[in-house]
């Protein structure tokens, strides 16, 4: 544990420095300027090198090498369609609302980063700490739908409507399976502060300590998010072998590329969140009291813990995506309905039943 | 500022949107018109001719050497039974018995030509579902097909290798070995099929009890192939009416009796092992000898009508060439499987979702040049 | 440094796709065409407008969900406190997820919960 | 059965199914080995066509120059889509008669659909497919080829 | 194999209709019936338990130059045996036969294919369209003497 590195030490020697020479108005602005660079250049690079994962991990698993041309082994592919995409020219289709139409890639994009500026990186690495940052991030990123609504309506497209109305459905519907599933660790943890929550785990991750309903939390975190986040086997808005492309089928050059970008940062969110919050966030993996093993385990940074972690729910998400047929409208609600919300429910009890008794660790 | 527009008002109105021809899902240039209502299909009109070629009437100017080339391009994804049907129903007109060896390797290449096609169909199926993985490991085994067809006779896709008579060159010389190579091949690949889609509980949710088709309605619409199986359609014309080397292979008719998706999409994951079976019994017992029979070089059918029936992947193929003792016919029908099977879909799919309509049309494995011709 | 990065991160969301979209405004290419502003349907002229009213099955998923999301957000605060309060707090929400339970029951045996 | 007994095994059961797809996707995540992509162009040196594949029509000439059609027009009647033309021409040989011989034989690359009946009906074997594919040009005219070269004579013993 | 008796099969037939003729063909039973009773003698291949040809292969219309004739391939599923029905029309301007599509239902698409590509019409079709061509085409590009003005080709 001792050699986990502060990052509020860092912020704190920077902050000391700009106080010493500037007026604490001018402090703040350079601040809030270092930050938003900073979160913006992190948000843009991870958004490509999520789309160039996405890629190679589906050209694997289909026995192919996906992007290898541009760039050693293809690095540069999501970068050169980047600058297509920037060049590409944007029009709005006739009769079509235009000023929803122009909001809504804004409101996508403003919901997702909102939530990764929450979730905490690595210790004393966050933009937002506040005492109630479970719950932010569950309202922050349910915005996002109503830019996918706003989409798919404005566009004054058939095919764009119905995948409007489906993810309107869907994602208020998971919402609620997300929510559930995130309280059975709030429970354990007593805090809603996503820092907190990864202190509580320092003698060990939620999903271990929690017994089974923990990880039984975390499958239907799983399930729930993967289908917030619109992707397979849950992609029913923009279906592409029924709608097409859903909500974003009349989008054209950038605008289009946020709706991506968006789709692939909330499902770093939905992996982020979910390593934070069952999988221990940047804290090291710790096997009871096996001194030695724990002892290298701490040489490992936190940065590296977290990243690990999360991509390593990202590349669950991706499986589903690529192995799974995609469900119905009917069964989607179905299973959410008749199938996760009553067991997430059950959950909870257990779960309080278990914290009641103190049987965790 | 949101303009005022009129909204239609009224529960039953239906909002009619067009699936095709621009669209992933229908395999092609084909268009439906759906009225819906909510996501709920109540009304499906499909609208065919984008590529109408006029295939029969050109048949009307070639010889009947000419015309393998051009039913190539009916049914693409397995050329060989076209090519077959033409070439036995001129046979059959001239009364020509071609050697054992051209039997024998016509009924491999078709029963080739078939797993070929049920391989992209088992492909394009998951893709209409959703799952895209199952496209490219499909198509990985076809290639090993196509490079069968490649090394043989020069062509993956349009091969134009039936003719009346026999067959256009001799097989090349690997290719007994190269099928051999590739049975066991496919036998261990099939069963990943099956636990990438069939077992899948979501897969059978999406298909289960969807695209009711009965008996009678399969019969009364003319749904054959293993579309029309999986309603309890005993249609195989390999079994009821054996062409080439067909009597004398041991293989089963596959039916089911459901009638829905997932009894069709059975039918052909077990048609591909009962396809395999044949080609293991044929390919050690191809008979040496000549690769063609006898023929003039133009050939002039004896006035009459005649007509040819073979199954093809998707269904029966009926050749109907009238002619007058001329080299070149008066008229060529043909009577292509997928032509009936596409206009059962109203019946299907009404009452069903979207999604479903998808499924359906997934299941029927249609190929639009052979509707269209 | 907390409550103000939302307002930040409005901002750095603002930027980054105004920033975009107006680059693009300004450097892409521009082409004309009746055809190319059309609405896509596959190819074919839209027939009617595409806003029309819409299936009350969407609308009937929304209303189980305020009930039940409004509900969860109460759960929230007891979560936090579930450890401290103890057998009391245990009691109030099996009382709590009855109710809740029983509203489920109600709507699926309506049949609220099936897809129109 | 007992519905509520249904209803988690129904679960367990699905969850299964999809855990056992799972498992074969992911085991070809990890298998990178059985890739099947050809790297096209950087291959070409070592790429093997088979020696059937029917890639354009051409008139194989020996050393000498000289090829094997008489021009006699067969594979132009043959064709289904008029893409062989012969020109002929009148010349006078060495006994001093005047004998029809082939000018030009047209093939027109663009509108072949590869069917082999040319190939398959040439009485002298003079036209053959050769197995190369890489036909793509800029312009249109380009796919208009004249398969006997320039200069080039018919082979003795080739019967008229 | 299809092993029925020929003879048989056309005894019964033309027992069931009267006015039919017979055209020897050595593959089926060939049956040509007037065009009046066509409708009705189709109900009866259908519904009569000696025949049940339940099962329309294949429905062809065909030019010959002075008569154009609608030719149906039919089977039966049950008793496995096939006969050829025809009927014949001199009629060139306007000709015009029953539509039985009520009594096989793949028949509604396929006399839709010969009105659009010979001319034939229907009597009670329900949905009489073109169905290959565009709704504006001028002509049936399969009759023996239409000329393409616009694709010259022979």
């Amino acid at each position: 544990m001792k050699f986990l590195y502060d990052f509020s030490i860092l912020t704190n020697s920077i902050h000391q420095m700009l106080a010493a020479s500037l007026s604490p108005l001018w402090v703040f602005i350079i601040e809030l300027v270092l930050v938003g660079l900073v979160f913006l250049g992190f948000y843009a690079i991870l958004g490509l090198f999520l789309v160039y994962l996405e890629r190679r991990v589906c050209a694997f698993i289909q026995n192919r090498l996906g992007p290898n041309r541009v760039g050693p082994q293809g690095i540069f592919q999501t970068i050169a369609d980047l600058v297509k995409l920037l060049f590409k020219e944007l029009f709005v289709v006739r009769k079509a609302d235009k000023i929803l139409f122009n909001l809504a890639p804004f409101i996508v994009i403003i919901a997702s980063l909102m939530a990764i500026g929450a979730i905490p990186y690595a210790k004393g690495l966050h933009a937002i700490d506040l005492n109630i940052g479970v719950f932010y991030i569950l309202a922050v990123t349910s915005l996002g739908v109503v830019g996918i609504l706003l989409a798919g309506w404005s566009s004054n497209s058939k095919y764009s409507l119905l995948g409007a109305m489906r993810s309107g459905a869907q994602i208020i519907s998971y919402e609620l399976s997300v929510g559930l599933s995130l309280l059975a660790v709030i429970i354990f943890s007593g805090s809603m502060q996503l820092s907190t929550i990864v202190e509580s785990q320092a003698n060990g991750w939620w999903i271990f300590k929690g017994h089974i309903p923990a990880f039984f939390a975390f499958v239907i975190f799983l399930i729930a998010a993967t289908a917030e986040t619109n992707r397979g086997p849950f992609d029913l808005a923009e279906a592409e072998s029924e709608l097409t492309a859903g909500f974003h089928t009349e989008y054209t050059g950038i605008r289009f590329a946020f709706f991506f970008l968006a789709e692939y940062m909330n499902m770093f969110l939905a992996a982020a969140l979910a390593t934070t919050v069952f999988l221990g966030g940047w804290m090291p993996f710790h096997f009871f009291d096996f001194s030695g093993f724990n002892y290298v385990m701490d040489f490992i940074p936190p940065f590296v813990w977290f990243f690990g972690k999360t991509f390593v729910v990202i590349y669950i998400i991706m499986l589903f995506k690529w192995t799974f047929p995609r469900l119905r409208i009917d069964q989607l609600l179905t299973l959410e309905w008749k199938y996760l919300l009553p067991l997430n429910l059950l959950n909870i009890i257990v779960i309080a039943f278990i914290v009641l008794m103190g049987w965790h660790f | 500022m949101v303009e005022k527009r009129e909204i239609i008002l009224g529960e039953n109105e239906p909002y009619v949107i067009n699936m095709g021809p621009q669209h992933p899902s229908t395999h092609g240039v084909l268009r439906f018109e759906l009225s819906l209502k909510g996501e709920t299909v109540f009304k499906v009109v499909p609208h065919c001719g984008y590529i109408h070629r006029g295939i029969e009437k050109m048949c009307e100017s070639n010889t009947y050497q000419q015309i393998i080339h051009l039913t190539d391009r009916m049914d693409y994804l397995s050329a060989h039974p076209n090519n077959e049907a033409v070439s036995l129903c001129v046979e059959k007109a001239l009364g020509i018995e071609v050697p054992e060896r051209v039997k024998v390797i016509r009924t491999i290449l078709s029963e080739l030509g078939r797993l070929a096609s049920h391989q992209l169909w088992w492909c394009a199926f998951g893709m209409d579902l959703g799952a895209l993985t199952t496209f490219f490991y499909g198509l990985r085994d076809r290639e090993k097909i196509l490079d069968i067809f490649e090394e043989s006779f020069g062509s993956r896709l349009l091969h134009s290798y039936i003719c009346p008579g026999g067959l256009m060159n001799d097989v090349h010389p690997n290719f007994k070995q190269r099928i051999k190579d590739f049975i066991p091949y496919f036998r261990k690949k099939l069963p990943e099929y099956d636990q990438l889609l069939s077992g899948n509980v979501i897969f059978k949710e999406r298909s289960r009890g969807i695209g009711m088709l009965s008996l009678e309605d399969a019969i009364s619409y003319g749904v054959t192939g293993p579309s029309g199986r999986g309603s309890g359609f005993s249609c195989d014309i390999r079994k009821s009416q054996p062409y080439s080397a067909y009597d004398r292979v041991d293989f089963k008719e596959i039916l089911f009796t459901e009638g829905d998706t997932y009894a069709r999409y059975r039918v052909r994951i077990a048609e591909m092992w009962e396809s395999m079976k044949i080609l293991e019994q044929l390919v050690d017992q191809i008979p040496d000898g000549d690769y063609t029979a006898k023929m003039k070089p133009i050939i002039k059918l004896p006035e009459g009508e005649y007509y040819q029936s073979v199954e093809t992947a998707r269904g029966e193929l009926g050749v109907y060439i009238v002619s007058k003792g001329d080299k070149f016919p008066v008229r060529v029908k043909f009577r292509t499987p997928n032509f009936s099977n596409l206009f059962a879909i109203n019946h299907m799919a009404v009452g069903h979702k979207i999604a479903d309509l998808v499924a359906i049309s997934g299941s029927l494995d249609l190929v639009i040049p052979d509707i269209d011709r | 440094m907390s409550s103000e990065s939302l307002v930040l991160f409005f901002i750095i969301g603002v930027v980054l796709v105004g920033g975009a979209v107006l680059f693009s405004n300004y450097f892409a290419p521009k082409s004309s065409n009746p055809a190319k502003l059309e609405p896509y349907e596959c190819g074919i002229p839209v027939k009617d407008g595409s806003w029309i009213q819409f299936n009350v099955g969407y609308y009937l998923f929304s209303i189980i969900y305020l009930v039940f999301d409004v509900e969860i957000v109460f759960i929230y605060p007891w979560g936090t406190v579930m450890k401290d309060v103890g057998l009391t707090a245990f009691i109030e929400i099996v009382i709590f997820f009855v109710i809740l339970g029983l509203g489920l029951a109600y709507a699926w045996k309506k049949k609220a919960l099936t897809w129109v | 059965m007992n519905p509520v007994i249904k209803y988690f095994s129904e679960i367990v059961k699905g969850v299964g199914t999809l855990i056992t797809g799972m498992k074969v996707t992911s085991g070809y995540f990890i298998r990178p080995k059985e890739i099947i992509t050809q790297k096209y162009p950087e291959n070409r040196d070592t790429l093997i066509m088979l020696e059937r594949f029917k890639g354009e029509v051409v008139m194989p000439h020996d050393e000498n120059n000289q090829h094997a059609c008489t021009g006699c027009g067969i594979c132009e009647i043959n064709c289904p889509n008029g893409s062989i033309q012969i020109l002929t021409a009148k010349i006078t040989n060495a006994e001093g008669k005047s004998v029809r011989v082939i000018d030009k034989h047209i093939y027109h690359l663009s509108m072949c659909t590869m069917c082999g009946l040319c190939v398959k009906t040439c009485p002298s074997d003079a036209i053959v497919f050769a197995p190369t594919f890489e036909h793509a040009v800029f312009d249109r005219n380009k796919l208009t080829l004249q398969l006997n070269k320039p200069g080039s004579s018919i082979k003795k013993g080739v019967k008229e | 194999m299809e092993t029925f008796d020929h003879n048989a099969l056309q005894e019964t037939l033309s027992a069931m209709m009267p006015g039919a003729v017979f055209n020897t063909n050595p593959q089926f039973v060939e049956a040509v019936v007037p065009a009046n009773d066509l409708h009705k003698f189709a109900l009866e291949l259908k519904m009569n338990s000696k025949t049940q040809f339940d099962y329309l292969v294949c429905q062809t219309g065909l030019d010959k130059n002075e008569e154009l004739s609608v030719v149906f391939h039919l089977r039966s599923t049950k008793l496995n045996h096939s006969c050829v029905l025809k009927v014949i029309t001199s009629d060139r301007i306007n000709p015009e036969f029953d539509s039985v599509f009520d009594i096989w239902k793949s028949a509604e698409f396929f006399e839709r294919e010969i009105f659009d590509l010979l001319g034939i019409k229907f009597k009670n079709h329900p949905d009489l369209r073109r169905l290959f061509l565009e709704d504006d085409f001028v002509g049936y590009p399969l009759r023996k003497d239409f000329v393409d003005n616009i694709n010259i080709v022979q």
